[in-house]
């Protein structure tokens, strides 16, 4: 059967009209996830997570509903989909005022882009940087 | 009802008494202000609070801060001030402090966030518990207490004594030392 | 080659040893401990064991779907249960003695007078001598004025009992130097028109003249009959600052028995009754006579019938046995007090009254343990362990031993104790192999409890503080160690802590909010391991010891969560000591400390 | 005292009126004067900036009187993300008088007002809104609301964080109607069981309630990861950039966060209100409403779906200024016209008097938002550990009477009591079995029928807060997850509610409730602005009740029946 072309101006809920888009981090199709299946051990917690690839449907349906920041924003959270807990709240807590250097700021930025391939997130942290810099926001250097 | 004078007596120096603690007042504290947002008056907090002081047998000194009316700030230059390390700082609206020289400005000993449930007694058990601190006892934290009514009755009124506060602010101006004179 | 995993299932961990069985032996690799779901020996268990299993199998690196075998432990509950009654109080009667400790009375020395309500101090005859009686309320200056105005009178004023925290204040602002005791929260109590006494010592001192019997005599002109009366009162005044003593006609303090009940214990052959106010080392003895015991009670309608019956029936809950089937196997008494405020004091005095905390426990018949096995394999088979077989491998204490034994530098004849939460559990391997095991009641539960009792704090609290060293944050920047050590700091500690007796847990330090000093807590806290590990640690001994001679045992292996305590393991050692005892904490497999010794033993006994 | 040194002068004599006056209840309310200079007025004010728009290459170079150089880093993030630069030439052309009619017009597409709305800065939608009066405010928050369908969410707290307790209050709260469920702790350490206790009460009956456990974010975040909540809210932003730093944040770090909450599959929104910055003193001399409004822009600008708004826990100052509580339903207002999701506020102890509680409610449950509060306690105000709602347990009949007076739709609805024992039981019965799988501290069936008949913690048998917390941190360290629950619920024969929690599970994978205004309807699908768009376009169209909603709507505890006048509806 030829795959239909998802049209995400009629196809929202997708998990009522097309599941057949939605996957798992981990590969396994969202119908997958049963009763039975969870009962049996098959449907583990990592495949109770959003897939990069499902963001991007859904930033499809922000930007074809007139929300364009909100699409932006399920593209930023795409990239951030592989980044640990951990470090996602590291980021964060850089991202403070008074917390980071401008290096450490850029830093931050390019690990996301080379790692990750966080275009995006790169960009708003580069912003951050710069913003940062010109209202005094970033670290004490000297303290 | 008392009426309390605050005497100036010069520049406020750091002292050097192990068994002090230091009293910063606000720069509207019994001179553009009266009394608390509760109408305590203010007579009567700086009263109960030297009382509290010595009845541990602590020696306590009044400074007025002229620059900030930022209750961490107050307090803790109190603090630094002192000859122990423990100051107390208090807002014209009521709201307290107790803070200690080695904390980091923003943190905090024992705080009274809560202006409209600042009553005479609470002056009391915050001066008795900046002097035990002083002393290197254990005071038991005075209880906090909470009122989710003040929030309508008192927030505005409260925002409004801070701002009032802050427009008395002398830029620049170090804190004096001050004699609390109470006259009937 | 197979892959296998020991499991224990305890009354709160469970525990995993992943291991590669081959025809060399037995190579261990990783392990894992979880806390044990739903009650030991039910299929409840299921979810702690998957996690244990994966745990060990995660730090073999290893998946589920190479697992083989799974040996699990023949599970037999043990549950305690825990009690606490107090069997004295003490009682003062038409208020003849305020004997509390304000933190600061005023003044200082010995004052005798007749005591007066300060409302009537105007009309106080010049030369009478006075004791002032001030209620809660009147502001210092206005007290401090009346007395002016009285002293300026001629009145003689000899002293002052105020219902505020005002002493200080008030001997600041007159013109004598009287004691003033203050802080008596009900002053309005105190009788008027009465011979009165008070007396402050200096700060650092205690009182001197109310404390001691002949002292009351001179006071207040006693013959001998009265002054073996107003013994308790001296007494009951010892050791503290300030005080104060009215004579009454008929006013009394007394130490007063609470008819706590009698406790039978039925052994074998006999049952002996003991009266639970004799204390614990009676009934010690008494449970001595009857060991091994097949079950307690207390008598119906007194405090020990129903604290046994409140121990009975939450054992029946939790373990889901009838009630009427429930026996308690063992019973440990342990003497405490309890500060506990005194009926009729005027200002909140409090006395330590005498108490008996009891531990009891009961051994319940095996779990249902094919069941659990059956539903282990179901759970493991279903989670990626197609192969997976699971075995319920020999009894406990074998495994327990067997895994003990693999502590580099031990050998038979070898006791296990295994130091728990409810119960102290010991199984002896004798030269030969063979096992013996006993259980006895009490454990590390039971000295939490004896912890927040003797200082009113929180169970929680007394948690912290049984299980890490304490210390005194004495400024931002430095800790003095309970060892009277000093630990410095780079950055300031935390405000809560400043100035506190706090404990010093792993991972933050926790303030504990009593006045108790350091010293104090410490006393408490040693005690309390003491009347409990120690004592439980020779009486397991000497029902298992070969010949009942504990010199018979070799080593001793010490086993459990407890056993990873600061000072348990040290606290038991000195004790065993003398019966030249090589007793430590266990490090089975010479990697794993006190712990996965029945995991191993598992393993090891079917390789 | 016998004898006063100077009695005080005779108090002048007044009336018995006024005396009855004075002691109404809304006299322990506190009003204060406006002082516009330091930022202590609602609306109106001549210190805030007049709308202006300068775009030079596609950038924004002067906004509402600033040069970009000028620029604080609220405006640059506004001028850079929130505004739409291709329509703001023509937006802003058109005036806010014009806005503001369009705002009232029904023959002015909701859809219409968007295209505008995108385009203004924060100075042209504050001189639009301070053109429209209080119902003309409430015509615009009927047209702009994003959901067709309003809604409305609950706060499920005990005063000891009993677990029992919040998942009863949960389920009682999912069967009258709210559709999220939101929780807090005064012992933080039992948030794991608490946040267990509210994912299981909302899943039971119908089901599919949205639950959140307000923490600090970190902890936050590992809750929702595991799937033992569904949302987040308490992501907080604020108007002027000193405050913002203040509260250790900035735009960029709380745009990182909203994408952080995203790629886990969290719905999620933001928190504002007007008087927060005065409040802290640093309100930089701009009114309440134009502060609120860079709040509610920056929110836009951060790809986030929603924000809570309508003052929120400083309720207190817009609500003692004249005019303070219509700025509060413009915040609303403005929120919504910039197509976000709008948790509008009656969520914090507002009034002593009773009328001017429910006067505080108008705009809000007339107009129709898509949470009419954004916190209605759903226990007596003593178990809210919020510090006290609007609206609580209390008011629930009122509240339905209320909806059926006007035939509004504040998304509750009468439950007989049978119904509602029954629900709480169930969930009392359900947490027990989940404790009792996952080895968590027993709960006694003893404690659950006490529970059931329970009003506030006060009636409930204490926990042993020890064990508790033991089994607290023993769900963290196990990592006890959201599937876990779903196995224990199963495994234990509550299927029903094992379903429904697995449903709320699966849309994590999904994604579908991280469109706007998200939440799960009866059959629990996704209902969004995406899929359930309002439509509202004047009189006869838009969201009314109706049919069998209107008929449940009609149902109180005591309605004299028509048939048999001596009888009451059943």
């Amino acid at each position: 059967m030829p795959e239909t072309a998802f049209d995400p101006a009629q196809d929202y809920p997708v998990s009522v009209k097309r599941p057949d888009l939605l996957k798992t981090p981990t590969g396994k199709p969202i119908s997958d996830l049963t009763m039975q299946n969870v009962v049996s051990g098959r449907v583990q917690p990592e495949d109770l997570r959003i897939a990069p690839d499902t963001l991007r449907i859904q930033a499809e349906v922000a930007d074809a509903s007139g929300r364009p920041q909100l699409g932006q924003n399920f593209r930023r959270a795409a990239e951030l989909i592989a980044v640990t807990d951990a470090r996602v709240l590291e980021i964060y807590n850089a991202l403070r005022p008074h917390t980071s250097t401008k290096e450490e700021l850029l830093a931050i930025a390019a690990e996301l882009e080379d790692s990750y391939g966080g275009r995006d997130t790169a960009a708003l942290v580069r912003e951050a940087a710069e913003v940062y810099e010109r209202r005094g926001l970033l670290a004490d250097t000297e303290a | 009802m008392n009426v309390l004078e605050l005497r100036e007596i010069g520049r406020a120096e750091k002292g050097a008494r192990p068994d002090e603690v230091v009293l910063a007042l606000s720069p509207g504290f019994a001179t553009f202000f009266t009394k608390t947002i509760v109408d305590v008056p203010h007579s009567e907090v700086v009263r109960q609070i030297l009382a509290g002081i010595e009845e541990q047998g602590v020696q306590a000194r009044v400074i007025q801060v002229k620059a900030r009316a930022d209750l961490a700030a107050m307090a803790h230059t109190a603090a630094r001030l002192s000859g122990s390390g423990i100051g107390i700082g208090v807002l014209a609206r009521g709201t307290s402090m107790i803070h200690q020289k080695d904390l980091p400005r923003l943190s905090s000993l024992e705080l009274f966030p809560q202006s409209p449930l600042m009553t005479p007694e609470v002056f009391r058990a915050i001066g008795r518990n900046a002097a035990q601190y002083a002393k290197g006892e254990s005071p038991q934290p005075v209880p906090t207490l909470n009122d989710q009514m003040a929030r309508p009755r008192w927030q505005a009124k409260a925002a409004l004594l801070h701002l009032k506060e802050c427009e008395l602010l002398v830029k620049g101006a170090p804190p004096v030392e001050v004699e609390p004179v109470l006259t009937a | 080659m197979s892959l296998v995993v020991g499991v224990d299932i305890g009354n709160s961990t469970t525990e995993a040893c992943a291991a590669l069985i081959t025809a060399e032996g037995v190579e261990f690799l990783g392990s894992g401990l979880v806390p044990t779901t739903g009650i030991k020996g039910t299929t409840a268990n299921v979810d702690g064991v998957e996690a244990a299993v994966r745990a060990a199998l995660r730090t073999s690196r290893l998946a589920l779907p190479a697992l083989q075998r799974v040996f699990v432990n023949e599970a037999t509950p043990v549950i305690s249960g825990l009690a606490m009654e107090t069997i004295t109080e003490t009682l003062i009667t038409e208020s003849t003695m305020i004997g509390h400790d304000p933190r600061t009375p005023g003044g200082a020395g010995l004052g005798v007078g007749v005591t007066v309500a300060f409302g009537e101090l105007d009309e106080c005859s010049p030369g009478e001598k006075v004791i002032v009686v001030v209620p809660v309320g009147i502001d210092f200056a206005v007290v401090s004025k009346a007395l002016n105005a009285a002293l300026e009178r001629g009145v003689d004023l000899r002293g002052a009992v105020l219902g505020n925290d005002d002493a200080v204040l008030v001997a600041n602002r007159i013109s004598c130097s009287i004691p003033i005791v203050d802080e008596v929260r009900l002053v309005s109590s105190v009788p008027l028109g009465m011979t009165a006494a008070v007396e402050v010592a200096a700060p650092g001192r205690t009182i001197r003249t109310l404390s001691n019997a002949y002292g009351l005599a001179t006071v207040f002109e006693l013959n001998a009959d009265q002054t073996r009366a107003v013994s308790p009162v001296a007494r009951a005044l010892t050791g503290i600052r300030s005080a104060v003593v009215v004579r009454t006609p008929s006013g009394e303090v007394s130490d007063r028995h609470i008819p706590a009940g009698t406790l039978e214990l039925g052994g074998e052959t006999s049952t002996v009754r003991i009266d639970v106010g004799e204390g614990a080392e009676a009934i010690m003895a008494a449970l001595a006579r009857v060991t091994p015991m097949k079950d307690a009670s207390g008598e119906a309608g007194t405090n020990v019938g129903g604290m046994l019956a409140s121990v009975k029936e939450n054992m029946a809950d939790v373990s889901g046995v009838d009630l009427a089937e429930v026996r308690i196997g063992d019973l440990l008494a342990v003497d405490t007090f309890v500060p506990q405020e005194v009926r009729g004091g005027l200002a909140g005095e409090v006395a330590l009254e005498n108490a008996v905390a009891l531990a009891a426990m009961v051994r319940t018949s095996h779990g249902p343990m094919q069941q659990v096995a059956l539903a282990i394999s179901q759970r493991l088979r279903r989670e990626g362990a197609a192969e997976v077989e699971v075995v319920i491998g020999g009894v406990e204490a074998e495994m327990a031993t067997r895994g003990a034994l693999t502590t580099p530098g031990t050998d038979r004849p070898l006791v296990v104790l295994d130091l728990g939460g409810g119960s102290t559990d010991a199984a002896l391997a004798d030269r030969s192999g063979a096992i013996s095991t006993v259980h006895v009641a009490g454990a590390g539960d039971l000295v939490t409890r004896l912890i927040a009792s003797e200082l009113g704090v929180e169970r929680d609290v007394a948690e912290e503080i049984k299980q890490s060293p304490l210390a005194k944050a004495e400024s931002f920047f430095h800790l003095r160690l309970e060892d009277g050590t000093v630990q410095f700091f780079e950055e300031p500690l935390p405000p809560e802590v400043f100035a506190r007796v706090v404990v010093l847990s792993t991972d933050a330090l926790v303030p504990i909010p009593v006045r108790h000093s350091v010293d104090r807590i410490r006393q408490v806290r040693r005690t309390a391991k003491q009347r409990v590990f120690v004592v439980n640690a020779l009486r397991a001994l000497k029902q298992i010891a070969p010949y009942r001679d504990l010199r018979q045992i070799g080593f001793v292996v010490l086993l459990g969560g407890s056993a990873l305590d600061f000072e348990i393991p040290e606290l038991i050692a000195d004790a065993l000591a003398p019966y030249g005892i090589v007793c430590g904490t266990g490090n089975v497999r010479g990697s794993e400390g006190p712990r996965n010794a029945v995991a191993s033993g598992l393993v090891l006994s079917r390789s | 005292m016998s004898s006063l040194p100077n009695p005080e002068p005779p108090a002048p004599r007044h009336s018995l009126r006024t005396e009855v006056l004075e002691n109404r209840p809304v006299n322990r309310d506190g009003f204060v004067q406006e002082w516009p200079e330091v930022g202590m007025v609602a609306m109106e004010s001549d210190f805030d900036p007049r709308p202006s728009l300068r775009i030079e290459n596609g950038r924004i170079v002067e906004m509402d009187g600033l040069e970009r150089a000028d620029f604080d880093f609220l405006d640059q993030f506004i001028a850079d993300h929130a505004i739409d630069v291709d329509a703001a030439e023509q937006a802003m052309a058109l005036g806010p008088q014009q806005v503001a009619r369009m705002l009232v017009d029904p023959n002015v597409s909701r859809t219409e007002v968007l295209r505008t709305a995108r385009g203004l800065t924060p100075a042209a939608l504050l001189e639009t809104v301070k053109r429209m009066n209080i119902v003309e405010i409430m015509m615009g928050m009927q047209k702009m609301r994003a959901r067709r369908t309003p809604a409305n969410q609950a706060h499920c707290t005990s005063a000891r964080d009993n677990p029992l307790q919040v998942a009863m209050e949960a389920a009682e709260a999912s069967l009258r109607g709210f559709s999220e469920l939101e929780t807090t702790l005064g012992v933080v350490r039992y948030a794991p069981l608490v946040a267990i206790a509210l994912q299981v009460g909302g899943q039971v009956g119908r089901g599919g309630r949205l639950t959140q456990c307000a923490l600090e974010e970190a902890t936050e975040l590992d809750l929702g990861m595991r799937g033992i909540t569904a949302y987040a809210e308490t992501i907080s932003v604020y108007g002027t950039e000193s405050v913002f730093v203040d509260g250790d944040d900035t735009p960029w770090s709380k745009a990182f966060l909203a994408a952080a909450y995203a790629s886990r599959g969290i719905k999620m929104r933001f928190t504002s209100g007007t008087g927060s910055e005065v409040q802290m003193g640093n309100a930089e001399g701009r009114s309440m409403l134009y502060l609120e409004i860079r709040c509610i822009l920056v929110t836009k600008g951060a790809g986030v779906q929603g924000l809570q708004n309508g003052s929120i826990s400083c309720i207190g100052v817009p609500g003692a200024v004249p005019g303070g509580i219509r700025a509060v339903a413009a915040e609303n207002m403005i929120a919504s016209m910039l197509d976000l999701e709008c948790a509008s506020g009656n969520d914090q102890s507002f009034s002593h008097s009773a009328m001017r509680r429910t006067s505080r409610l108008m705009p809000q449950i007339m107009a129709g938002t898509d949470f009419v509060c954004s916190g209605y306690s759903s226990t007596p105000n003593y178990d809210n550990m919020f510090a006290g709602s609007n609206v609580d347990a209390e008011d629930y009949d009122d509240w339905n009477a209320i909806q059926r007076d006007y035939q509004i739709d504040g998304g509750l609805q009468h439950v007989s009591e049978p119904e509602i024992l029954a629900a709480r039981s169930r969930a009392g019965q359900a947490l027990q079995a989940v404790f009792a799988h996952l080895g968590l501290p027993a709960i006694t069936d003893q404690e659950i029928e006490t529970a059931v008949y329970a009003h506030g913690s006060n009636d409930l048998l204490p926990r042993d807060v020890l064990e508790d917390l033991k089994g607290a941190a023993a769900v963290m360290e196990r990592g006890v997850t959201g599937l876990d629950l779903v196995k224990a619920l199963h495994e234990s024969g509550f299927t029903d509610i094992a379903d429904n929690l697995l449903t709320v599970l699966r849309q994590r994978v999904s994604g579908d409730l991280l469109q706007t205004s998200a939440i799960l309807d009866a059959n629990l699908e996704p209902l969004s602005a995406v899929n359930d768009a309002n439509d509202y376009a004047g009189p006869g169209t838009g969201y009314r009740p109706g049919g069998e909603r209107w008929e449940q709507m009609k149902r109180l505890r005591h309605v004299t029946s028509a048939e048999n006048p001596e009888l009451e509806v059943q």
